[in-house]
């Protein structure tokens, strides 16, 4: 297909269907899931034709769209795909295709769920296959309006409360991305390539033929910071990652998934395409801080967890305490001081590579999970780790699926969370050795988390809380969405490859490009420093 | 071309397993009739058997390519090795019977052969892999977890018969009703699980790079998981497989830290070189350090650095020309590393407590995981890695090996549940293992692994015969005089309570432990000589020898002989099975003849064939730390004296065995009252568990809670107090919005109405009044113009 | 006396000024209509008288045309207003429409 | 000439002023055609033909016979003559007084000469236009008419009114449309 075609096909197929659903009867109920079902699907279907259509080996964007937006602000609508992005999408619309099967068990206005649903999709794909930077923040921002509601309409008993501070946080995070992406457009001149993704990054690495001008390596820093706060929170890190439990805890089941599965990746994505490229010096100065709270974030994040009684938080502060290796794969970049050239730059690109196949992961793995405890919540209506029990022998078969996918989160050889977890931390000892023997030590309480949590849940002789006699063994559809995720899962533990080889000449042409970048801005401090 | 052969047997003895999990898993629960079909069983027999022949073809190829070149060899210095008796004693041996042994003199060729099986990632220079690695060890490893677990597969066919139902009653778990547990048998359940876990073992064997053994390393561990807590409804399984795997997790921590400063440093985590056609393309971590004569790593003369050399011993160098190397304290942490996943999984002081908490499985999932392989899998790794092991690192791995042993032996003489007597035996045994290997007995140590797998997995089987024979009763107690309701059991048993103490017999029909047990505390009395700081490194061993055979003993007599202590689970004890009793027959007699021969028996030599470089020669030149490790002479010299040591220490611990429990000549209640502050502390197991219950796991969650509380009191306190500061403001914002701002517009408002309703007069409405207003306007303009602009 | 622009002007003021007397003291609707039409004849004889005599040339003619023709227009929708009025009030004294007395 | 002057500008005058005092709805209506007449006159003589023609021909013909009309379809007896309040009246005069002083004063004050030369240097014509009072164009009627056609051969560059021309036949076309329309006989209303 016509990769101009297909891009913005991929993009608005779902908000198509949301407009095809908007004038449906609202009664029809199964016809509307069925067409939300449907529309998912075929986005589905397109974004395995763009991998179809992806070219192996090449560095650069592919299947460019560039069109004239708004031309007086030198906006324009530009589109393509890189080994970056194209997991990412994929996963986007997997996991949203399985959030719309498991979306079965919503049982109000499901006209206006599936509406905002697709919109939801429409905006995380665009951001994901964006290369404006306008059009970044637009789609950031369109994905999230249809959240708000979604978790404000149809979640639980604190829902209202949940979703304003979700909005917030979130908020908060797009207004420092707007900041920065006005410094950006006004530094670079105001010209036609300023909110060119591709371009700045050029620029910021001096290889730009367009853009001549770029920021000060002190405005870097600033810029960096600001974009780091906006997509940290997003990611979410240390200290900006309470919403993520209230949101989670009270959103519905499949939203739970879109949640973890892929908004927490927009974070991780926002940082390695814009922050990182935009300013590599200001991701430099960075650096320490960025993995610093990325291990802080694992280990707290696993403290969190495992001190929690409600299933669905704890699962929350896992995602909390999985993102943390994203940060310290993408920071793990040393520089030495005598050279001004990096360390060991294989390690690096080790660290990055592993932090995007964490995020491809955890994108899977924590969906699964979110999916396991909905179908548990389903049946007996409460999410009290200390009033569950016996699980295995009452729904042997959810029980299985359920420890696979808990493995998987758990790190285990085999299942996707390993490769990312691993390598990320084989990556960190080459940067400061004491962060990755703490980032090390989140194993144990990885395992001990989860592991009492699942002991607490599926083990044990019966079931101890209340609607025992709901508990009915797992059906048809709950399978299908779980297998197909614990199928990833072992797919991508086993044969990591896949994505190392989609990704590998994409990360590879980042990491020199922001070597590039680091190199130029040191010069031009170095020149300060003589002139003065 | 070996190689690929060897590894085209291997993988199909190491995935067939994995089919089998498969097969079983999906069968088992598809199937019509799940909960009484022994298919899924006959189904993993089936899949590990094939597995053994396959290993045992591969032995086969691997010694015909290379002429037996092995055991050639260690003929000529060994002429006292018969090998017209080697048929029954080893499989290896069984190919070797129809070799003709003209090629006596030749050299020994490539015996090592390592590749790639496929990438997992590769970034820039650095590449993740699962390899292979296959030399005398791996396929002796192969060999013995293969046959060992075809054994006891087939012996629980038997013992997880009563699983073959719709309603099957736990009577370990309780409802809280007080009731017992009513559930479906998961008779498939355990077999595949059990497949899956051969899988695991065999990749861990398999495996050609660090990295590997630490992916099925995990796997092994999840396994274990399983298996223990296979009865889920038992709180104390669960308990025991979370314990069991989050102190692995412990190990693992170090293990990875290993790991990671190998890969920063060496940028690989192969163990040989990967050869083809005569040129090296992969160079392995094995080859990266280079000792020099005296056994000694070669090191930067400044800095005391360990250079990396490239195979042929020249130093490799940076980009930036300057030599690579890694400080020598890091070669230190990653031996210390590596190491600590072996103590993590190899039960090893302080990491020791989950094992006999991991009984809790059924009993053929103690003789294959938590005996025979998984455990000993640490021990394989010490010994797989040993090259990269630093004086330093010996002397910790020989420290915490001795300190295990005597450990677990003490309060293996006070257990009276028969399993944990044996969960502990294991241990201490294990203890042994790691001591072999930290006195520079790397053969003793691995040596001691193979017998040991044998005897204790045909003893574990024996008490499982035991338990299933006496209803599923476990505490010795309430058994005695079993010997002719169970004969093979006892028999059987008797052999491996033998073996595991070492007993020699004449004629050469010495039980394996004598040999290999013998060749551990050789090497720790030639250690002794060589460092007489060290001295507790042989005494404790040695006492504990004796402490062992007590043990042993004691556990058979409590058990078989003297009087019937209860007489309901006596009247009800019967001998097993056939499908029982025929693994305890193979066992017993692999247990008692495996190491025939001893030191020049096929079983050693084999074992010995790809021995590290450096340890025939030891290390002769003491580094800082004064360590000066003997060499095969040096503990060839003192074999007689050891052996005789250790033979006495057994048969002493054994009469008192005799004396305490086999006669009625003192009263062992009487001595234990004595004893009460010894017993009681032993029976506690040294209180390790309250120990780190009160060290870590009530911090641990004590943390926890903090964070947690942390989170919701700290950051949404802020949060809540911003939210409440902006309504505040908001608030103060209305105020002033409704009374200044409104009150000004309002206050324009209300003056502009009281002006227009001043000036609402003047609007008559009446038309001619307006034209005159107009022409007033017009004259008064002119006339303000005429008298302001004048002229 | 030969006439000038300032004796045309001065006839163009007197009308003007009479049509403005009228229109403010005549309380008939169509006196009043009377007084705009004087006042606009005052403008055209300015308009004329500039035009003859100064540099403006045609273009006050055009003007004062222009006038006219409004002028009569005018006049027409003023009548129909009126009548309109009468037909509402039954006269035509404009002091009666006071309606938008304020 | 002057003394048509002088009889055409007193008729003018006095025909308004008695516009003013009469009281009677059709004194005014024939003391205004008096003035308008010579208001015509006026315009003859100051070689306006044309205007003057359409003064005669618009007001006296047709604007004043409708506001004769007017009067007969309004004038019911005691509308015919409705007296304003004395006071007002003199109000009235001593204003208009003023302002008539006050237009005078300016006209005098004026240097209309001086202006018009001013003027022409500015707008850098030196000659009066020519073709307007050339003996051999007779009249103005021609030059006029090309004015509103948009041609203007007596300026220099000088633009048309076409366009005004146009708007104001679409004026009175409204104008015809509106008039008709507020003045159609209608049913009475209530007057309430």
């Amino acid at each position: 297909m016509n990769p101009d075609v297909l891009l913005s096909a991929i993009i608005f197929l779902p908000a198509l269907g949301a407009l095809l659903l908007a004038f449906m009867d609202s009664r029809a109920v199964s016809q509307i899931r069925a067409v939300a079902l449907g529309f998912t699907v075929a986005t589905f279907v397109l974004t395995l034709l763009l991998w179809g259509q992806f070219k192996y080996g090449e560095a650069g964007m592919q299947m460019l769209v560039v069109k004239e937006w708004i031309p007086t602000w030198n906006v324009f609508y530009r589109l393509g795909v890189d080994g970056i992005s194209l997991p990412l999408v994929i996963l986007t619309s997997l996991v949203t295709m399985l959030a719309a099967v498991a979306s079965w068990s919503i049982n109000k206005q499901h006209k206006g769920y599936f509406i905002l649903f697709l919109l939801l999709e429409t905006g995380m794909l665009g951001v994901f296959l964006s290369l404006d930077f306008f059009l970044f923040f637009v789609f950031w921002e369109v994905m999230l309006l249809p959240m708000y509601f979604l978790i404000g309409v149809w979640g639980g008993p604190r829902r209202e409360y949940a979703a304003i501070k979700f909005f917030l946080y979130t908020l908060i995070g797009g207004v420092l991305m707007l900041i920065a992406m006005l410094m950006f457009y006004f530094n670079s001149g105001g010209t036609t390539d300023s909110f060119n993704l591709i371009e700045l990054a050029k620029a910021a690495a001096g290889t730009s033929e367009t853009l001549t001008s770029t920021l000060s390596p002190n405005l870097q820093i600033t810029a960096f910071v600001l974009l780091f706060i906006g997509f940290a929170i997003k990611l979410p890190a240390f200290p900006f990652h309470t919403w993520l439990p209230d949101a989670h805890v009270e959103a519905p089941t499949p939203i739970s998934m879109i949640l973890a599965g892929v908004l927490l990746k927009l974070g991780g994505y926002g940082i390695i395409r814009v922050a990182f490229p935009l300013c590599p010096y200001g991701a430099y100065y960075a650096a320490y801080a960025l993995v610093g709270i990325g291990v802080f974030s694992i280990i707290y994040g696993a403290f969190a967890a495992l001190a929690q009684t409600d299933f669905k938080r704890l699962v929350a502060y896992s995602s909390v305490s999985h993102m943390g290796y994203v940060l310290i794969g993408l920071g793990v970049w040393k520089i030495g001081e005598a050279t001004g050239k990096t360390v060991n730059p294989d390690m690096w690109l080790m660290g990055i590579n592993g932090a995007m196949f964490q995020m491809i992961a955890h994108g899977v793995s924590s969906a699964g999970m979110f999916f396991m405890v909905g179908v548990i919540y389903d049946r007996v209506h409460h999410r009290d780790l200390n009033q569950f029990g016996g699980l295995m022998g009452r729904m042997p078969l959810y029980s299985g699926l359920a420890a696979g996918l808990f493995f998987a989160g758990l790190g285990l050889p085999g299942l996707c969370g390993f490769i990312g977890e691993i390598f990320v931390v084989l990556s960190a000892w080459n940067y400061s050795p004491t962060l990755a023997i703490v980032a090390a030590s989140g194993v144990i309480l990885t395992a001990g988390y989860i592991l009492w949590a699942m002991q607490r849940v599926y083990m044990g002789s019966e079931y101890k809380g209340p609607h025992s006699e709901d508990i009915t063994p797992i059906n048809g559809r709950e399978l299908t969405v779980a297998s197909v995720l614990l199928a990833f899962a072992i797919i991508l533990g086993v044969f990591p490859g896949i994505l190392f080889d989609m990704m590998q000449s994409s990360t590879g042409a980042l990491v020199d490009s922001m070597q590039l970048g680091y190199e130029k801005a040191a010069a031009t401090l170095n020149e300060l420093q003589a002139m003065r | 071309m070996v190689g690929e052969t060897l590894k085209f047997w291997l993988m199909i003895a190491w995935l067939l397993p994995l089919a089998g999990f498969v097969v079983e898993i999906f069968f088992g629960f598809y199937s019509k009739n799940p909960r009484h079909s022994k298919a899924a069983a006959w189904c993993a027999v089936g899949c590990i058997g094939i597995g053994f022949l396959c290993s045992a073809n591969a032995l086969r190829i691997w010694g015909n390519a290379n002429d037996w070149c092995v055991l050639e060899v260690a003929e000529h210095s060994n002429a006292h090795a018969d090998p017209a008796h080697s048929e029954e004693t080893h499989d290896a041996d069984k190919a070797l019977a129809d070799h003709d042994h003209s090629d006596a003199d030749s050299a020994k060729g490539q015996t090592a052969y390592s590749g790639v099986i496929y990438t997992l990632g590769v970034f820039g220079s650095l590449e993740v892999t699962l390899d292979y690695y296959i030399d005398s060890l791996t396929l002796v490893m192969f060999t013995m977890v293969t046959l060992i677990a075809t054994c006891i597969h087939l012996f629980a066919i038997g013992y997880m018969s009563d699983e073959l139902t719709d309603e099957y009653v736990d009577h370990s778990a309780h409802t809280a009703d007080g009731g017992h547990v009513h559930r479906p048998g998961r008779f498939y359940r355990f077999f595949a699980f059990m497949s899956l876990f051969c899988f695991a073992m065999l990749g861990l064997v398999l495996a050609g790079n660090i990295f590997q053994v630490f992916i099925f390393w995990e796997l092994v561990g999840i396994c274990s998981f399983l298996l223990i807590g296979f009865y889920t409804e038992r709180k104390t399984a669960s308990d025991a497989a979370n314990k069991a795997f989050i102190m692995n997790r412990v190990g693992d921590f170090g293990f990875l830290i290993g790991l990671m400063v190998l890969w920063t440093f060496f940028g690989t985590f192969r163990f040989g070189d990967t050869v083809v056609d005569d040129q090296v393309v992969d160079q392995g971590l094995f080859s990266m350090v280079h000792r020099d004569n005296t056994g000694n790593l070669t090191r930067e003369e400044f800095t005391g650095d360990v250079l990396i050399t490239d195979t042929h011993g020249h130093v490799l160098t940076n980009e930036d020309g300057s030599n690579r190397q890694i400080p020598y304290y890091l070669m230190v942490v990653v031996g210390l590393g590596i190491f600590a996943g072996c103590v993590g999984k190899s039960a090893q002081f302080p990491l020791q407590t989950w094992l006999p908490d991991a009984m809790e499985g059924p009993t053929p999932v103690s003789a294959l995981v938590h005996s025979a392989t998984m455990v000993a899998a640490g021990v394989y790794l010490a010994g797989r890695f040993f090259p990269m092991f630093v004086q330093e690192v010996l002397l910790t791995i020989a420290y915490t090996g001795c300190i295990t042993l005597f450990l677990a032996a003490t309060i293996a003489m006070v257990a009276t549940d028969i399993k944990k007597v044996l969960a502990y035996s294991t241990i201490s045994q294990l203890g042994y293992m790691m001591l072999g290997i930290g006195v520079f007995g790397w053969a003793a140590g691995l040596f001691h692994l193979i017998t040991h797998a044998f005897f204790k997995s045909l003893m574990f089987l024996c008490s499982g015969s035991v338990i299933y024979g006496c209803h599923h009763e476990q505490e010795m107690p309430k058994m005695g005089g079993l010997l002719w309701k169970m004969p093979i059991t006892a028999f059987t048993m008797l052999v491996g309570v033998c073996a595991i103490s070492g007993f020699w017999v004449p004629f050469g029909l010495e039980f394996s432990g004598y040999h290999s047990k013998d060749a551990i505390v050789a090497s720790a009395l030639a250690f002794n000589y060589a460092n007489p700081a060290h001295f507790l490194l042989f005494l404790i061993p040695l006492l504990t020898a004796g402490i062992t055979a007590f043990y042993m003993f004691r556990m058979w007599f409590y058990t078989f002989v003297g009087k019937p202590r209860d007489q309901h689970v006596h009247e009800h004890a019967h001998e097993s099975p056939w499908v029982m009793t025929v693994p305890l027959v193979i066992l017993a007699v692999f247990a008692w003849f495996c190491a025939y021969g001893g030191e020049s028996g096929r079983l050693y030599l084999m074992l010995t064939g790809d021995e590290p470089a450096h340890v025939a020669a030891g290390v002769t030149a003491a580094t800082a730390g004064g360590i000066v490790l003997p060499g095969h002479d040096a503990i060839h010299a003192v074999h007689g004296q050891a052996g005789t040591w250790a033979l006495i220490a057994a048969l002493s611990g054994a009469l008192i065995a005799y004396v305490l429990y086999g006669t009625s000549v003192v009263n062992v209640e009487e001595m234990k009252r004595q004893l009460a502050g010894v017993h009681g502390f032993l029976a506690n197991k040294w209180h390790f568990d309250e120990l780190y219950d009160a060290l870590f796991m009530k911090p641990a969650h004590k943390v926890a809670a903090f964070c947690a509380w942390f989170d919701g009191a700290v950051f949404d306190r802020i949060l809540h107090s911003a939210a409440k500061a902006t309504v505040i403001v908001s608030k103060w914002d209305r105020v002033f919005d409704e009374n200044v701002v409104d009150g000004f517009v309002n206050l324009i408002a209300s003056a502009t109405q009281s002006v227009g309703t001043s000036l609402k007069v003047v609007q008559t409405g009446r038309l001619r009044q307006y034209v005159m207003f107009i022409v007033l306007g017009v004259v008064a303009l002119f006339a303000v113009m005429f008298t302001t602009f004048p002229g | 006396m030969q006439p000038d622009l300032s004796s045309y002007l001065f006839i163009g003021a007197v009308l003007f000024v009479c049509g403005v007397i009228c229109m403010a003291t005549k309380r008939n609707a169509i006196g009043v209509l009377m007084g705009v039409e004087l006042v606009l004849n005052g403008a055209n004889v300015n308009f004329v008288a500039f035009s003859k005599y100064t540099a403006l040339g045609l273009d006050g003619q055009v003007f004062s045309l222009f006038v006219i023709v409004l002028a009569a227009a005018e006049a027409a929708v003023a009548l129909a207003i009126v009548l309109n009025f009468y037909n509402n009030h039954l006269t035509v004294d404009v002091d009666r429409g006071n309606k938008l007395k304020g | 000439m002057s003394w048509f002057f002088t009889i055409f500008a007193l008729a003018a005058c006095l025909g308004a002023v008695a516009v003013v005092i009469s009281q009677s709805v059709v004194r005014m209506a024939f003391w205004l055609v008096v003035s308008l007449g010579s208001v015509a006159g006026l315009f003859f003589l100051a070689d306006a033909d044309f205007i003057g023609a359409a003064q005669l021909l618009i007001y006296v013909g047709g604007t004043l016979v409708l506001l004769v009309f007017g009067i007969m379809l309004t004038a019911s007896g005691p509308y015919m003559k409705i007296p304003a309040s004395p006071a007002e009246t003199v109000v009235a005069g001593l204003i208009g007084l003023m302002f008539l002083f006050m237009v005078f004063s300016t006209i005098n004050d004026v240097d209309w000469n001086g202006s018009k030369d001013r003027i022409m240097a500015a707008s850098g014509q030196t000659e009066k236009p020519a073709g307007f009072d050339d003996g051999s164009e007779g009249n103005t009627l021609r030059p006029l008419g090309f004015a509103l056609l948009g041609v203007r051969p007596d300026v220099k560059d000088g633009a048309g009114y076409l366009l005004p021309f146009e708007i104001a036949s679409v004026h009175l076309l409204v104008v015809l449309i509106g008039a008709a329309y507020l003045a159609r006989a209608k049913r009475r209303q209530d007057v309430a």
